[in-house]
């Protein structure tokens, strides 16, 4: 099955590991991903002004591509996913603001296109108990714990891919790795976002809080989907060492990266040693590498 | 063809129990919709025969609106069952006849739903407007 | 007198020019029917008898013959005067054509004798516009039998002008009436004083064993009404009216009012004497409450009361009761058995 | 033919054993080459039953409350096809009939032509009735005697006008052709009921045609009166219609209701999956509903 | 000609202030047969009734239009004038000028409201042209009730009936009556125990002489109408011989299996699975739970018939079906609670400390599970903060329900006193949204909790629960301070909202009465009409028509009792003549009306000719089935059937008026 992938900016710089360890896993798993013939930055960040649409011209000449490249688009930083989703909501509903878009795009999009994050993908169309199937190397005795953060499930009714209070998608997810899952109170909190840009302070209490009630859930290493999460997530831990003399730094990774180890994926290709807390010596100790 | 200050006439059958009653909730809330709809009041949808229907375009309704209460509803336990059968139909029957269906409409509305029966006319009104004056069936008249 | 075809071409076109309403065999929805044509080329050439008489246009389906108002006291009426337009039927049958003169008879029963008589104004008007151009028959088919009633393919009963096809496909023109010949008159230009040699024209076999004068005899004799060979010889039949609403010279009709709240046209539709409601008096007694009984009754009409209260005949053998007939009713079958 | 010589046979024995008093059957009419609907009493008129392609006649209208002359000559056995044997169910589902009331002679048939005046010795697929082309009847579905053996089912008329077709493609036009269409072939129509008088199942006391207080139906042939009519006796056939075509037939102005009467049949076994005719058990669909029933129409 | 009058109302300014009456009235004297037109202010007052029967009179009118408010509202007061006057009240229509018109339509310069209220009344005026007069028909009345559901409700609505002397069957689908307030502990606002208050009720209704009580049972079928229902009952069986059991209480004693007590409501607290629900049941009779008991299971045990002296167990008992005749019903089912398993940042189900308010009840209650202390699930301790969290799934559109369930912010103040008193160190927090405490003495209720039992309310909602060490972490917002609040608690108690019974819309499908998008069962009127549903001779009382507290309940209890009562009183029932009519000369006897009716209310009939034998059959309306829908009239294809008042010809004039 081939399935339009929309990589969005990050994917192709800092989070080049996110892209290939899922591209290798699908493959894996008979799914192609195929990257949209053109495609431009999503915008980063939905915009909320309600009166004015013009602010998803670039959201929308995505999906405006992706409609012609087939039924549903798929994608992997949260973030992209959020505004993509949140985009299509809102043009589905909007005629005349679809009119307005697309006259502007020159583009003639519809709203034919489903957008899916790729863990809908996992358990949608291709099913856990199939990836379950397929897993040649059983990650046993890694203690994980997922976070989700704010754009897989927020707002609710326009983009949640689970409950939004209480989401088990990833958990059911790593569980069919055969991970060890954490579940902690924090795994839905907010990391802080793009605070990071200006109250690094902010964020790194925020995150803190995250790192801090994983930590003591048990969890050795932390994944997530999103790069600005995992960015956050990774440069609070410093100070939180700091702050919590128990805490002891762990490994964020995406959960690609575990999902192309569990199905037989080379390990060293998976891990380009772009984390800045290598998980490598953790998954060496755990005979999984 | 749409003359200047053309207002669509719409003739409306409903069920006594439900959707009469939805109306006058809406009259009691105070809820505002566009007036050219006239009311019919019957028992129940399942007394309603396609040929009121047929008879209201006869007399110069632009479009004709049924509607009753929702599925388990019915005063009558099962008129509004009988009479969904019989629109399936009816509505078929027409649309094959070449009658433009933005001109026939059937809805649920419940005794509560006053908020549904304002929205509902104002959108029958606004589609049966975009369909134009019936002059087609107006020009059966000999 | 010749008119050429071509020249028959310029006087349709003309006369449509001029506003007045052309009747002609046309083709529709795979039949022919009496129709009005916009323009020559419309004209069917091929056709024995079309689906339809004429009469339709003398006497229309339904028609208004009033209006009203329901006012706060009384009600309010308003005469009806049909919109007239001079009328030519080219191409009618000798068959048809001889029907007017029944329809004439009813319409105007006994007016001529007694003008306080009714005269069916209607009916009258039309007739007073239209110009009927016959053009006689080259040959009947199976379900024809003019000949049997006293008519032949050629006859001009009832028309104004006899048209007869000649063998270089242009006709032979014969005023038969006044109007005929007015109109002849008219038209002169396009009619040449040539002589063409006149197609051979095929007449319909009389049948044998078939002798209207003694089936008029017989039907006057009360134990001929009564012979249960009516009931057995219309036992079939359906009771629809596709008989006589095809028939030229059927002619019952009936009024309705038809209505909204506060005002409405009275109309007169054609009705026909098989539906089991033509007879069904108010009281819930139907006189004729079984089909035989109805069928017999057109039968009677046709060749008993029409023949003894005209002078006109009742049937002209156009043989379309047999074509549309769905249950294969041959009226042909009971005049034979009432000749015997 | 051999199965004329067997229908005469059984008909012969039935009415010697005084088991049925009349057989209602086809035979020829005394001029042209037509073939009517004959009413046989005696044993030994029964050599005027005949059976070829032109036997189109839905007989069983006969045996409806609508001819109680035909009644009082007493217990019928009715020369039926496949398709005029699904009438009988019908009549049967509607209490207008007890199966005990009727001897079906069921005739195997490989098809019959649309229009008798068609036929010149061979069914063809310019001239075979449209039911026929689709048909799946050509063995009764219920019979007492079958006259002859069974045929193979399918239809042989490959290239033939296809009704179904048909309706599918006026489906794919626009709503405004589909209108002209109708209203063309409706402002035609001269009420004179032809197509109400043959059919077996329009069988009311009263037509509502014919009720005026108040006068639903306009009895003017106009086209308001028109429309009126044809749609309200589509919808009173709708789920009930067997489709032997007779109004069709029997139209003199060729209105094609074969086309409405298939098309709601198509939508009534689409929607309630329901097919007229097969069985005499259960309700006509019109009158009983499932739960289940499609709304998405409906707001 | 027709003499009609037509009235058109003001309504005060309810019309008149968009629609010109005056004109109106002027319009309709125009139309033929119209005598007589006035607008008037109040056509409802007495002095518009009055005024109405002296212009009948005065112009000798043989038939009214009032233009005026819905004929929901007043069609029963113009008829019943118009019949003092002398003039059939079916020759009495109304036009809805109000509700359907004057109020939908604000147009100032009175145009829109004045031509469509001029349409309205001329369709009324021509549909009254075509009515006929019609008469009140009389049914005979079965004078005993039904109450289903055994909660205080229907208990209440049983006594009152049986009270005044009528017979009553109460049928209850637990193996004992009492409901949910039996499992209470406490009740607000006057902390009188709930058991010491329900028990006597319970107890005199049993030994009532004019009830019937079925528990255990539960209502199958509904046919009929008012006056005159065929209600079938199934009794479950209960596999023990009611007349033989003394209530000894030996089989369960003896009994060595268990299954969750649903008494209990919370999973791990266990009854034997011959049981009554709890120690009080009436009747004190036990049943056994055969999905549990390895008797019917594997056919194992039998020590309950061993022990049993009377010999009371009957393994081979099976379900009877009861047929009773009742003329009313009083539907009294009760609640359920949300499922919060849902709720998922609450921990309900993960968390064993996250309990819900009806456990909490059972907690503080003697005769509960603790012995009425207040002991924490997962371990048994004494909890020593308790944090109550209000509106869980109520007044929550998105993932619960819209409505408020009115009993929670009572109860949860209750709750937090219950805790005081009991565990007197002990600290109660409550999460509340708005504090909703209408009622007499309600309010000074949560005054006292909040000021003398200082239980801290902060108002916000939480956002997340879970465990640390032991602990049930609670985190908020405190909206009033402004900030994030985390507590440490030991025991959380969720006020859940309460949502219709399992299985409502089914019963409501079975009797015919309408229910709301919840599935609580729809009064006649919100207002006037509380306890009637729209189906006559059903009637509502308690939660199952919406959230209520007990006095509610026991008020509706007492209130749909007084309606049943009252129907009892009449010798026989005046029905409207709102009837099918089989015109038989046309009838073609299809019987398509016949499947089609709902009520079964048409009849074969054989119509004969002098010399007895049958000419033809023909449909015929039973009257007193018949209910009035016309969905016969609809189905038959000839039009042989009409509905009196509803006729074609009514229907046909209306429209015909359209233009």
């Amino acid at each position: 099955m081939e399935i339009p992938y929309y990589p969005g900016c990050t994917l192709n710089t800092v989070a080049r590991d996110f892209d290939l360890s899922t591209r290798r896993s699908l493959k894996r798993l008979g799914i192609e991903l195929k990257e949209l013939s053109q495609w431009n930055c999503c915008g980063a960040v939905f915009p909320l002004t309600p009166d004015n649409v013009m602010g998803l011209s670039a959201p929308a000449r995505v999906l405006n591509r992706a409609e012609k490249e087939g039924d549903k688009v798929t994608t992997l930083c949260s973030f992209c996913y959020n505004v993509l989703k949140r985009t299509d909501y809102r043009l589905k509903r909007d005629r005349e603001g679809l009119e307005i878009i697309n006259d502007f795009n020159e583009g003639d999009y519809r709203g034919k296109v489903r957008v899916l994050h790729i863990l809908e993908v996992l358990k949608e169309l291709v099913g856990f108990k199939e990836v379950k199937e397929k897993v040649s190397r059983p990650l046993k005795g890694v203690k994980v714990a997922p976070y989700y953060g704010c754009m897989l499930l927020r707002p609710a009714e326009e983009v949640g891919i689970d409950d939004h209070e209480s989401p088990t998608i990833f958990e059911d997810f790593l569980a069919s790795l055969g991970c060890d899952v954490v579940t902690y109170p924090k795994r839905i909190d907010c990391c802080g976002a793009h605070m990071a840009m200006g109250r690094e302070d902010m964020v790194s209490e925020m995150s803190g809080r995250i790192l801090l009630s994983a930590h003591e859930g048990g969890a050795e290493m932390v994944v997530t989907s999103c790069p600005l999460c995992l960015y956050n997530l990774e440069r609070s831990e410093a100070p939180l060492m700091k702050r919590e003399p128990g805490f002891k730094a762990m490994p964020v990774l995406y959960f690609s990266q575990l999902l192309g180890l569990a199905l037989g994926e080379d390990g060293d290709g998976l891990f380009s040693g772009k984390n800045l807390y290598d998980p490598r010596p953790l998954l060496r100790d755990k005979g999984l590498l | 063809m749409e003359e200047k200050g053309w207002e669509p006439r719409i003739v409306a059958f409903v069920c006594n129990w439900c959707t009469y009653a939805g109306a006058d909730l809406a009259g009691t809330s105070r809820l505002e919709y566009r007036p050219e709809v006239r009311i019919i009041k019957l028992p129940c949808t399942g007394r309603i025969d396609p040929l009121f229907i047929i008879k209201a375009f006869e007399k110069g309704a632009d479009g004709v609106l049924v509607s009753g209460c929702h599925p388990g509803d019915c005063h009558y336990t099962s008129g509004n069952y009988h009479a969904r059968r019989r629109w399936i139909v009816f509505r078929e029957l027409l649309k094959f006849a070449g009658i433009d269906l933005r001109r026939v409409h059937f809805s649920w509305v419940s005794a509560s739903e006053a908020l549904k029966w304002r929205d509902l006319i104002n959108e029958v009104i606004e589609t049966v407007r975009s369909a134009g004056p019936f002059e087609a069936y107006r020009r059966l008249n000999p | 007198m010749i008119i050429k075809r071509n020249d028959l071409k310029r006087l349709v076109e003309d006369l449509i020019g001029q506003g007045k309403r052309v009747i002609a065999p046309i083709m529709r929805m795979g039949l022919v029917e009496y129709g009005e044509i916009g323009s020559f080329d419309d004209i069917t050439w091929d056709y024995i008898n079309p689906r339809n008489s004429f009469k339709e246009f003398l006497f229309p389906q339904t028609e208004a013959i009033a209006r009203y108002r329901i006012g706060k006291k009384d009600v309010e009426l308003e005469g009806v005067i049909p919109e007239l337009r001079e009328t030519i039927v080219l191409g009618s049958r000798p068959c048809d054509a001889a029907s007017t003169a029944s329809l004439r008879s009813v319409f105007t029963w006994g007016a001529e004798e007694d003008p306080s008589r009714f005269r069916d104004d209607f009916y009258l008007m039309r007739e007073g516009v239209t110009t009927v151009m016959t053009i006689a028959c080259l040959k009947g088919d199976e379900d024809c039998f003019c000949t049997t009633v006293g008519l032949t393919p050629e006859s001009p009963e009832g028309s104004d002008i006899l048209l007869k096809e000649t063998v270089r496909g242009n006709f032979a023109v014969t005023p038969v009436t006044e109007r005929g010949k007015a109109f002849v008159e008219e038209w002169r230009d396009y009619i040449t004083d040539e002589r063409e040699d006149l197609k051979e024209i095929e007449y319909p076999e009389v049948l044998e064993g078939i002798d209207t004068g003694k089936i008029g005899a017989r039907l006057s004799d009360v134990d001929v009404f009564d012979d249960p060979v009516w009931q057995e010889v219309a036992r079939k039949c359906i009771g629809c009216g596709a008989c006589t609403f095809s028939c030229p010279t059927c002619h019952c009709f009936d009024i309705v009012d038809e209505a909204t709240g506060y005002e409405g046209e009275r109309r007169k539709n054609w009705d026909a004497c098989q539906f089991e409601y033509f007879t069904l008096h108010a009281s819930g007694h139907n006189p004729r409450d079984t089909q035989f009984k109805r069928w017999r009754n057109r039968f009677l009409c046709k060749f008993h009361i029409y023949p003894t209260k005209f002078t006109s005949t009742g049937c002209v053998g156009c043989g379309r009761c047999i074509r549309v007939c769905p249950v294969a009713l041959d009226i042909r079958e009971v005049m034979e058995w009432l000749s015997r | 033919m051999d199965r004329e010589k067997k229908l005469r046979e059984k008909a012969r024995e039935l009415l010697e054993s005084k088991e049925v008093d009349l057989v209602i059957g086809y035979g020829w009419t005394r001029y042209g080459k037509r073939v009517a609907p004959v009413f046989i009493t005696r044993p030994e008129d029964v050599d005027r039953l005949i059976w070829n392609p032109m036997c189109v006649n839905n007989l069983t209208l006969y045996i409806t409350r609508k001819y109680p002359d035909v009644k009082a000559m007493g217990r019928p056995a009715v020369v039926v096809k496949g398709c005029d044997a699904k009438t009988v169910n019908v009549l049967i589902q509607e209490g207008q009939l007890k199966r005990e009331d009727v001897v079906l002679l069921g005739i195997p048939c490989e098809g019959v032509v649309y229009r008798q005046e068609l036929y010149d010795g061979e069914v063809t697929k310019e001239n075979v009735s449209p039911k026929c082309v689709v048909c799946d009847v050509k063995n009764p579905p219920l019979y007492d005697h079958l006259i002859g053996e069974k045929v193979e089912e399918g239809s042989g008329f490959e290239g033939a006008r296809n009704i179904y077709q048909e309706i599918e493609e006026l489906d794919k036009k626009p709503e405004g052709e589909r209108w002209a269409f109708w209203m063309e072939h409706f402002e035609r129509c001269i009420r004179c009921y032809a197509c109400r008088q043959i059919c077996p199942l329009c069988y009311c006391e009263r037509c509502i045609a014919e009720k005026n207080m108040p006068q639903w139906i306009d009895t003017s042939a106009h086209g308001r009166g028109n429309v009126a009519w044809n749609l309200k006796r589509a919808m009173d056939l709708a789920g009930r219609c067997v489709f032997c075509g007779e109004c069709e037939r029997a139209c003199p102005v060729n209105i094609p209701l074969n086309l409405i009467n298939q098309k709601l049949s198509m939508v009534v076994e689409e929607s309630f999956n329901h097919r007229p005719g097969y069985e005499s058990e259960g309700h006509p669909p019109l009158i009983v509903y499932s739960l289940e029933d499609r709304e998405d129409f409906i707001r | 000609m027709a003499r009609i009058g037509v009235f058109v109302c003001q309504c005060g300014n309810n019309i008149a202030s968009t629609v010109d009456t005056q004109k109106v009235a002027e319009e309709m004297k125009k139309i033929p047969g119209v005598v007589y037109t006035q607008d008037y202010k109040f056509m409802c007052s007495a002095v518009g009734q009055e005024l109405l029967k002296k212009v009948v009179k005065e112009h000798r009118l043989d038939g009214i239009v009032v233009a005026a408010c819905s004929p929901h509202m007043h069609e029963k007061t113009f008829r019943k004038a118009c019949e003092a006057a002398g003039l059939n009240p079916y020759r009495c229509e109304i036009a809805n000028i109000r509700e359907q018109c004057s109020w939908v339509h604000h147009d100032k310069t009175k145009k829109t409201g004045t031509l469509k209220s001029t349409d309205l009344t001329r369709m009324t005026i021509e549909r009254l042209k075509k009515n006929k007069p019609l008469k009140t028909i009389n049914i005979p009345l079965k004078k005993k009730a039904l109450v289903i559901g055994g909660g205080i409700a229907g208990i209440q609505a049983a006594l009152d009936i049986a009270e005044s002397g009528y017979e009553v069957i109460l049928v209850e689908k637990e193996p004992s009556i009492g409901g949910h307030m039996a499992q209470l502990s406490e009740t607000f606002p006057t902390m009188d125990c709930s058991q010491c208050i329900l028990t006597p009720k319970m107890v005199e209704l049993s030994m009532h002489e004019k009830v019937r009580l079925l528990t255990y049972s539960e209502v199958e079928k509904v046919e009929g109408y008012i006056g005159n229902f065929r209600v079938q009952i199934r009794k479950k069986a209960k596999s023990v011989i009611e007349d033989l059991c003394t209530g000894c209480g030996e089989c369960i004693e003896k009994c060595p299996f268990k299954a969750d007590s649903e008494f209990e409501v919370m999973k791990g607290h266990k009854r034997k699975v011959i049981y009554v629900p709890f120690p009080q049941a009436v009747p004190n009779i036990p049943v056994i739970d055969r999905e549990h008991c390895p008797k019917f299971l594997k056919d194992k045990c039998g020590i309950c018939a061993k022990v049993c002296g009377p010999k009371a167990i009957d393994y081979s008992q099976q379900d009877e079906i009861i047929t009773e005749e009742v003329g009313a019903i009083v539907v009294a089912t009760g609640y359920d609670l949300m499922p919060v398993e849902s709720f998922g940042e609450y921990g309900y189900g993960r968390i064993k400390d996250v309990v819900s308010g009806l456990y909490f009840e059972r907690l503080a209650s003697a005769s509960g599970p603790t012995g009425g202390e207040i002991r924490r699930p997962s371990d048994g301790k004494v909890p020593e903060t308790v944090v109550f969290i209000q509106c869980v799934g109520s007044r929550d559109p998105k993932r619960g329900v819209p409505y408020c369930s009115k009993i929670c912010c009572m109860y949860s103040a209750k709750h937090t006193m219950l805790y005081k008193h009991k565990v007197h160190h002990g600290q109660a927090y409550v999460f509340y949204m708005d504090i909703r405490s209408g009622g007499k003495r309600y309010d000074e209720f949560v005054r006292r909790a909040i000021e003398e039992e200082g239980a801290v309310y902060l108002r916000g909602r939480v956002s997340s629960v879970y465990e640390r060490d032991g602990k049930v972490i609670v985190e908020g917002a405190d909206t009033l301070s402004g900030t994030q609040v985390e507590i440490e608690a030991d025991m959380v108690v969720l006020a859940t909202a309460i949502v219709p019974r399992k299985g409502a819309k089914e019963l409501a499908q079975r009797l015919g009465i309408s229910y709301d998008t919840y599935g609580f069962y729809n009064e006649s009127h919100p207002k006037l009409r509380p306890v009637e549903t729209n189906t006559a001779g059903i009637f509502l009382a308690g939660t199952c028509q919406g959230p209520m507290d007990i006095p509610d309940s026991v008020a509706q209890g007492s209130a749909a009792a007084s309606k049943v009562i009252s129907l009892f009183s009449r010798e026989d029932l005046v029905r409207e003549p709102i009837l099918a009519e089989v015109d038989e000369r046309v009838c073609n006897a299809c019987w398509d009306c016949y499947y089609a009716c709902p009520y079964s209310a048409i009849e074969q009939h054989p119509l004969k000719g002098r010399d007895g034998s049958i000419v033809r059959w023909v449909a015929r309306v039973n009257e007193g089935a018949c209910q009035g829908c016309g969905v016969c009239v609809a189905a038959c294809r000839s039009k042989a059937i009409d509905l009196k008042g509803y006729t074609d010809e009514q229907v046909y004039a209306a429209i015909n008026a359209l233009v």
